[in-house]
């Protein structure tokens, strides 16, 4: 059976045979490596727009988009074509630097996030050794754009989602971190592969008793939370902000805005399926046996995507069910809810590892 | 001397405060309301409502029209509560009259007049979880609102304005269809409210929302004249259907639902426990409809005499007065609607003072405004 | 209290009120000048506690102004109706209640904005409805809008 | 706040936050409980039946004679709250000689009208019924005064 590591691997030999210069390979390898990503991120987010659409009206026993393309499935592509042809506006009072930067950096940090990830069994655009630690400080920039983009808008609704939105992520920042630090803590790597491999016995959430599931139930809070989802949308609000942050976008901006968005709710949810869910590595109990031979068949980066794609529907099935939350409930769930119930977790999860009670 | 001057001295405003307008477009205002908001941070300083975005002086348009004509124009007032509106016309017109209206016509018009406080109300707890955030209880509500508007198309010929009472009666006989249907929708309709408290009454993000914020104490609530489900969450007994019933609210038995704190959460569990009185009401009378005339025998142009009439109903918002003020001619000399939008939105600004701008938001849907009432 | 001892008690302390025959409710005609007084003492007075005003209004009878002011009290459950004369059809004018009702406050805003009338000590006399700079009083008889269609 | 009820309240907002999970879960996994139709394919499905009662505009039914009911004695006109009839009558020789009020054009601004049916009541010759008809949106705002009377038709015998 051919993986994907194989076909990179042929690539990377055909080319070398082709372009005998190291530096110019290199270069060449990362311009088609970056072109691949930039398009299937596209592709990514006009799935998940689709799939956020019609989940949203299953769950309202609605049919959901359904005109253009095969049960609708293009229509994403339609706005966005009109996105493409709105005019960008951009408001006279406004920082206009700023303000036409902001999206950029939304979107930039977000691709870079996706460096890391592990699709499947040596198939990763950038093995770090420093993998978890990476996405968690470069994703944490994001926070940057959105607060540019209240300030420069000239808009009092915009500044207070930006404001909001500050407070938000700096906070939710240090549960996610520790709930991070859990894995880390009992893989001893902070690898994105050596995580991956560390769950050929089982996953984490299986292996690791209820700390790990405390983590695990934490991540999935703190990161809705960090993504700017409901019922943590408070930097959007739209019945409170209109449309928060964003308010004065319009055109291509608006949908770097979205895209950044949708690809934010890829990475936190790959970054579950890796640390929690085992990433690309097939269900497995225990050492060798008939049932993880048979889990083998099934290829690796369908088990990478249909773990991210359960948290992704997870996420959306919180948005569509769950009211807002206000912006003081919101730090209080932080600072006196999970923050101490991390903290608390760390510790179990420390003790556990270091006297190897998982199994 | 009793110290009735509620006039707390508001939150001082100074020239560098934060000063937002919500609306008069804006998503949560429901219509064109505009506030002008004094923020501290996230804090509200004060509250003040700018009226008239969508004032059309139907009283001044009342003076030209004649007392069959007039009520039509009152569906576009709450246009929620278009076939109660258009009761309170009606009753002040037979006030003046004199007529005795059938039976079968009260009754009816009790029955649909229930009917459309429970379109109303569901289609104020949709748009209420759509206030908070939750986008979901809206289409949840919209479908037992659809099953109610069928039902109205059906008997009435329109869904929102039906403008189906005429001075003395209705304009025609129930369908056939109108029992069968109603009976399947108190069944329905049942089953559904326990759903509703499944997805947002039960859920501990709404209750936190909800609880201890916008207090209204019975004294603020009977000073700033506030009526229906807003009054009755502060403790204030003032359901007209109760007090001074009319048409066939005499005949049924039904509980005046009153709460006791008047925060946000009271104002919202009251309406659910009313949509419940008022399903045990349609149920009472739907299998005792007398047989008989629909109308009382009026002439065609109908002339009042000379003097004031005031009549007033429970609409799903509270109480409308309708006063009438005639010279003996054809046409109200006067007409002034109490709406109780009106009253009960100058409570606003008393009830959000030091609340945060999002339970601002919740307030409003508490308070369930319907704007073209407010403005007229 | 029922209608005729409501009106003993009124005439006991303000002889100078007059009482229509008849009509739905007690109605108590009275001279716009001594209006607050009587309603302060309808307020006040335990036996009567009209504690609820559930409407405010204004009627233009072209030769004079009358204020409405529909009383009840929600602890003995009995209404009446206050008449406030207003002579002076230039420049009308009359003492605010929106001290003794909150509720007042807005209802004033708008027989203000719509019949003119002045309301002495109101904490915030605005048009609530129309422009600021609209021209006359929409509810008055004697209005005229060019733009208005007779149909 | 004790330890005890700490954990309490944790356990008792997550059941409650499931167990709205469960009803969303629920319709997402039933589709059978879709309310929404498609309009306009729900026309030709049949499943868009309008009731009899329904207002969508005032028509004048003319029988296959082109005849009608209509008097021309302007009730209708009269009680139309908002001006959106307009009757111009003619004086008509009778067979007899006498000359007869009789109804030249029926005008109807669609454009102005609240669908109120006070009309309807008022007409003492039943002439005008409600249609059934919905969809009224036009380019051009002077295609929604219509003449209700057909050309050439006439009063129906033994109307009066």
């Amino acid at each position: 059976m051919i993986t994907l590591s194989e076909i990179a691997h042929n690539i990377h030999v055909k080319l070398s045979g082709a372009i005998t210069n190291e530096t110019l390979l290199s270069i060449t390898e990362m311009a088609i490596v970056g072109i691949i990503l930039l398009g299937s991120l596209v592709m990514l987010s006009f799935f998940l727009g689709y799939m956020e659409r019609k989940v949203a009206a299953f769950m309202q026993i609605r049919l959901g988009p359904n005109r253009v393309g095969p049960k609708g499935s293009l229509q994403i592509v339609a706005d966005t074509v009109k996105l493409l042809f709105k005019e960008g506006l951009t408001p006279n009072a406004s920082d206009k630097f700023l303000f036409n930067t902001a999206p950029y950096i939304m979107v930039i940090t977000t691709m870079l996030v996706i460096a890391p990830i592990a699709y499947s069994s040596g198939f990763q655009i950038w093995d770090t050794s420093i993998g978890v630690l990476y996405v968690s400080s470069v994703s944490s920039v994001s926070v940057i754009g959105i607060l540019m983009a209240g300030w420069s808008s000239n808009n009092k609704y915009s500044l207070l989602g930006a404001m909001r939105c500050g407070a938000q992520i700096v906070s939710y920042e240090l549960s996610i971190g520790l709930s991070l630090i859990a894995i880390v803590v009992l893989t001893g790597s902070l690898r994105m592969s050596d995580i991956v491999m560390s769950q050929a016995d089982g996953w984490w959430i299986f292996k690791g008793h209820i700390p790990v599931l405390i983590a695990f139930v934490i991540f999935i809070i703190a990161s809705t939370a960090e993504i700017n989802r409901a019922p943590f949308d408070l930097a959007e609000a739209e019945s409170e902000l209109t449309a928060g942050f964003h308010t004065e976008y319009s055109g291509m901006k608006f949908a770097m805005f979205l895209l950044a968005e949708y690809i934010n709710l890829f990475i936190v949810c790959a970054m579950g399926a890796t640390l929690f869910l085992g990433g690309w590595m097939p269900l497995h109990f225990g050492a060798d046996n008939a049932f993880n031979h048979a889990m083998d068949y099934i290829p690796g980066f369908v088990w990478f995507f249909g773990k991210t794609f359960f948290l992704i529907f997870v996420i959306m099935w919180f948005r569509w069910t769950f009211p807002r939350l206000r912006i003081d409930q919101l730090l209080n769930l932080e600072w006196k809810y999970l923050l101490p119930i991390s903290m608390i977790n760390i510790l179990l999860v420390t003790i556990i590892a270091i006297f190897g009670w998982h199994f | 001397m009793i110290e009735h001057n509620l006039l707390e001295p508001d939150m001082i405003t100074e020239d560098g405060d934060f000063v937002i307008n919500i609306g008069p477009q804006h998503p949560s205002t429901h219509g064109v309301l505009h506030l002008k908001v004094w923020l501290d941070g996230e804090t509200v300083k004060k509250v003040e409502p700018h009226l008239g975005y969508i004032h059309r002086s139907i009283e001044k348009m009342c003076e030209s029209l004649s007392y069959r004509q007039y009520i039509f124009s009152t569906s576009r007032m709450d246009y929620l509560s278009a076939h109660i509106n258009n009761q309170a016309c009606a009753l002040a017109v037979e006030m003046g009259l004199g007529v005795e209206v059938p039976d079968r016509a009260k009754v009816i018009r009790t029955i649909l007049a229930e009917l459309t406080r429970l379109a109303s109300h569901a289609l104020w707890w949709g748009c209420m979880g759509l206030d908070l955030g939750a986008v979901t209880p809206f289409f949840y509500a919209f479908r037992e609102r659809e099953f109610i508007n069928d039902i109205m198309e059906e008997t009435c010929g329109a869904r929102l304005t039906q403008n189906f009472i005429v001075p003395g009666g209705l304009m025609a006989d129930i369908h056939p269809n109108f029992v069968p249907k109603t009976k399947e929708l108190i069944k329905m309709f049942r089953a559904n409210i326990d759903e509703y408290n499944q997805l947002l009454t039960g859920n501990v993000i709404f209750q936190q929302r909800t609880q201890n914020v916008g207090f209204l104490s019975k004294e603020a609530a009977i000073s700033y004249g506030t009526s229906g489900p807003v009054a009755r969450a502060s403790g204030v007994s003032c359901d007209v259907r109760k007090h001074y019933p009319y048409d066939a609210y005499d005949r049924v038995q039904f509980k005046e639902i009153l709460g006791t704190t008047g925060d946000s959460w009271e104002r919202y569990v009251i309406r659910i426990d009313e949509m419940r009185e008022s399903l045990s009401i349609i149920e009472q009378l739907i299998d005792n409809i007398p047989e008989g005339d629909i109308v009382a025998k009026t002439k065609q142009v109908i002339k009042l005499p000379k003097g004031e009439f005031y009549s007033r109903v429970e609409t799903a918002r509270g109480e409308l007065g309708v006063l009438l003020v005639s010279d003996g001619g054809s046409t109200p000399y006067r007409v002034k609607f109490r709406s109780p939008n009106f009253s009960n939105l100058s409570a606003l600004g008393h009830i959000a003072k030091g609340s945060k701008i999002g339970d601002l938001v919740a307030m409003m849907a508490t308070l369930d405004l319907v704007i073209p009432d407010v403005d007229r | 209290m029922n209608a005729e001892e409501l009106k003993q008690e009124i005439l006991a302390f303000h002889p100078s009120v007059v009482f229509d025959e008849g009509g739905q409710f007690v109605n108590a005609n009275i001279d716009a000048a001594d209006v607050l007084t009587l309603l302060t003492e309808l307020r006040n007075r335990p036996a009567f506690d009209f504690d609820y005003m559930f409407c405010l209004t204004c009627v233009d009878y072209k030769t004079h102004f009358t204020m409405f002011y529909h009383l009840r009290s929600l602890t003995h459950r009995h209404e009446m109706v206050v008449k406030a004369k207003i002579a002076d059809v230039n420049a009308p004018a009359v003492d605010t209640v929106s001290h003794i009702w909150r509720t007042a406050d807005f209802m004033e805003r708008e027989v203000y904005d719509l019949f003119g009338v002045k309301f002495f000590r109101h904490p915030d006399l605005r048009r609530i409805f129309l422009d600021e700079n609209w021209p006359g009083y929409p509810l008055r008889k004697n209005y005229e809008d060019p733009n208005m269609i007779e149909l | 706040m004790g330890l005890g009820s700490y954990i309490s309240t944790v356990f008792s907002s997550v059941k409650s936050l499931l167990s709205g999970m469960k009803l969303t879960g629920y319709y997402f996994t039933h589709h059978k409980e879709i309310v929404t139709q498609q309009y306009p394919e729900n026309k030709r499905e049949g499943a868009l039946i309008l009731p009899e009662r329904f207002r969508g505009e005032v028509t004048m039914p003319h029988d296959e004679n082109n005849e009608h009911r209509c008097t021309g004695c302007q009730s209708c006109e009269l009680s139309c709250p908002n001006g959106s009839i307009k009757i111009i009558t003619k004086q008509e020789v009778q067979p007899d000689g006498k000359k007869k009020k009789a109804i030249d054009t029926w005008v109807y601004h669609l454009d102005m009208c609240t669908f109120c049916n006070l009309c309807i009541e008022a007409c003492p010759t039943q002439a005008i019924v409600m249609g059934q008809e919905f969809e009224h949106s036009v380019f051009d705002k002077k295609k929604l005064k219509k003449i209700l009377n057909k050309p050439d038709s006439k009063l129906k015998a033994g109307v009066e």
